[in-house]
Order: C-alpha cells, then structure tokens, then sequence
C-alpha cells in the first residue's frame, strides 16, 4: 500500500508538472521521496529526488534544487545505476550559473560535458 | 568563464526541443499502449540524439583559454551559437 | 555559396546520429512488439527533434550576403560549426 | 500476392540497406518501385522511390538518385502526403553538392530549411 501510494505521488508530480502547477508537484514529490525513504526504495527515491529538483528548479529555488540533485548522484553511486547522472550534473551546473556562480558553474559543466557522447563518425 | 550562460541557454533550448517532440510523440501513440520499458526507450533516444548533437558544441565552449588561440575561438563559437539559436533574447 | 558543403555535412552529422540512436532504440524496444504506427511516431520524433535543432544553424549558413555584415557573420557561423562539429575532418 | 511481393521487396530493401549491401537494396527498391507502379499504390510507389533514391545516392549514383528524389517530390504533390518531402529537399541538394553544381544545391537547401520548424521558444 505504501509502495502503491508512492506510485501514485510519482505520477501525479509528473503531470503536476506537465501542467506547470510547480507548488503541488513539490508536494507531490516531496511526499514521494518521504516515502521511499521509508520503504527503503533507493531507486524510487531517486526518481522522487530528480522530480523535486526539477520542480524547485522551475520555481527559482535553486539552493533547494540542487541539493536534490546531489542527492540523485549519491543515490546513483549508491545503486550503481546510472541514469539521470549526466542530467543531475548539467542541472546543478544550470543552478550555480542562476546564482551567478559561474566558477562552479563551469567545473560542473566540465563533467556533464566529458559525460556526453560524442556523436557523428561513420 | 563568459560562455557559462552561452552553455546554459543552449542546454535549455535543445531540452524545450526534446520534451515538446516526446510529448508529441507519447501522445500520438497514445500512452497507454506503451509498456514501461519502452516508454523508457523512447525517452532515452530523445536525450540520445540531444546529448550526442550537443556534445560538439558545448566543448567547444569549454576551451580553457590556455592559449589566446583557443580563447579567441571559443569566444567566436559562442557567439555563433548564440546568433544561430538566437539565445541572446 | 561556400557554406553549401558545411551545410551537407552538418545533416549528415546530425543524421548518422539520428540513425544509429533510432535503430538502438527499436532493438531495444523489439521491432516485433510495435505497430506501424508506434514505430511511424518514433520515427518522427526522431526527426523532428534533429530538423527542429538544425533549423537555426541551417538557417545562418544561409543569409545571402546582401551587405558585407550578414556575409560575414555567415562565414563565421560557418567556421564555428566546422570547428564544433569537426566537419572539416 | 503482387501486394505481398511489394511488401516483401520493400522489406528486403531496407534490411540490404541497413546492412550496407546497396547493389542489393537496389534491386529490391527497383522491383518494388516497379510493382508499386503496375498496382497503382502511389504511397509505396513513393516509399519505393525514396528508398531507391537513398541506396542510388550511397552507390555515389547522384543523378539516377535525384530522379527518385523528384518522384517522391512528384507522388507527394498528387497525393497530397507530405511526409518525406523536406527530406527529399534536402538529398537532391545533397546531390548536387557533390556534383559540383553548388548554386542549384543552394537553392534547394533553401527550400529544404524554409520546412524546417524553428525549435525552441518557450
């Protein structure tokens, strides 16, 4: 039932989102992440995180935004699953050049960056 | 340092791209009919052709400017980019 | 007119990674598990994110150097996509 | 069963495509293209086309692949089926280009880009 209702959090703060309702998909989110916590779902946790941090992101919170997404490279680490890195990168990278840290910016797009494939070649 | 914004704004332009034509897309297959897995494929193609597209460009932003050459350039890259993506408005 | 062969290479780029990241994504997905129209909808999310992307750079090869400024700009679009896109190679 | 066939070849053609025997695709794009006319099908009468077209220009065959690319061009109008026009544009200018004749390649790369959507824009 709890693994039940944070699927449910999960979707609705997706089409929150979708929708551009920012506040209820934090809520949504936020709910989400509690509860995969608690049942110990390190991956629904991480997909709770990247939620919130876009969410937050989207609505100038960006000290917020990027704690959640450093917390989707500890998870990633943790799980040794990798999706969603490149992005949480280039993301936090996005939040410091908002906050007008641009040194950090750049160190944090250098690894989104080296992250991508080069593309092209025959 | 100066072509931070540049990579940003970039970065933002191409993702607007992607999610506007992968909802496009989920939409005119309908949702439903779509199993996990292949919703999941679907979206990694759309980051795939993005990330690989950008990747040029975004390094080519990042020259460390060790050499005045390479500082010149990655200054003219940008402000290529930006023209061609219009991302100074 | 000298940006005519950056133009075709620059599609092609973008192409061959169109390419190769649609066919990883249908053998990821089974060929066998979509419909027509599934596999028509993927098809064109990959191109239009690719023809959607290319259209600004596409667009500054373009301008017909009418007075000396635009002429110029264009050649230097032109050398910035050669560089990023190592079209040259 | 002539329906069958054309379905088969035009299989066939692009599976020799894919895996880079062009001779081959040819053949199956030709009798494809030649069946899809004897049945009336102008829509895979146009597949075949573009199909044929895209093997042609491959061989390094750009006038006989630029035909094929004005016939999808052709089919598309009496059809009134757009797809596949755009990128026509684009090939035959492809074409072009490595004939040499850069002032005709330009003026179809510039019907090409005018299809093009701009991207972008919030």
């Amino acid at each position: 039932p709890r693994k039940q209702q944070l699927t449910v959090n999960l979707r609705n703060g997706k089409t929150f989102m979708r929708n551009q309702d920012l506040d209820m998909a934090v809520k949504e989110f936020r709910a989400a992440l509690e509860l995969a916590k608690s049942v110990g779902d390190r991956f629904e946790e991480k997909k709770a995180a990247r939620g919130l941090g876009a969410s937050l992101q989207r609505l100038g919170k960006y000290r917020e935004a990027m704690n959640c997404y450093y917390k989707v490279l500890e998870l990633s680490k943790e799980t040794g699953e990798d999706s969603g890195c490149t992005e949480a990168y280039g993301a936090i990278a996005d939040c410091y050049t908002e906050l007008g840290d641009l040194e950090r910016a750049a160190k944090l797009y250098d690894k989104y960056i080296s992250r991508l494939q080069p593309g092209g070649g025959e | 340092l100066e072509t931070v914004p540049t990579i940003k704004k970039l970065r933002s332009y191409a993702d607007r791209i992607r999610a506007s034509e992968l909802e496009k897309c989920l939409q005119k297959i309908g949702e439903d009919a779509l199993t996990k897995k292949m919703r999941r494929s679907i979206e990694e193609l759309s980051t795939g052709i993005v990330n690989k597209l950008l990747h040029g460009p975004l390094q080519h932003l990042r020259c460390d400017g060790s050499d005045s050459r390479t500082l010149d350039e990655t200054l003219e890259n940008m402000h290529a980019l930006n023209r061609m993506f219009s991302l100074d408005t």
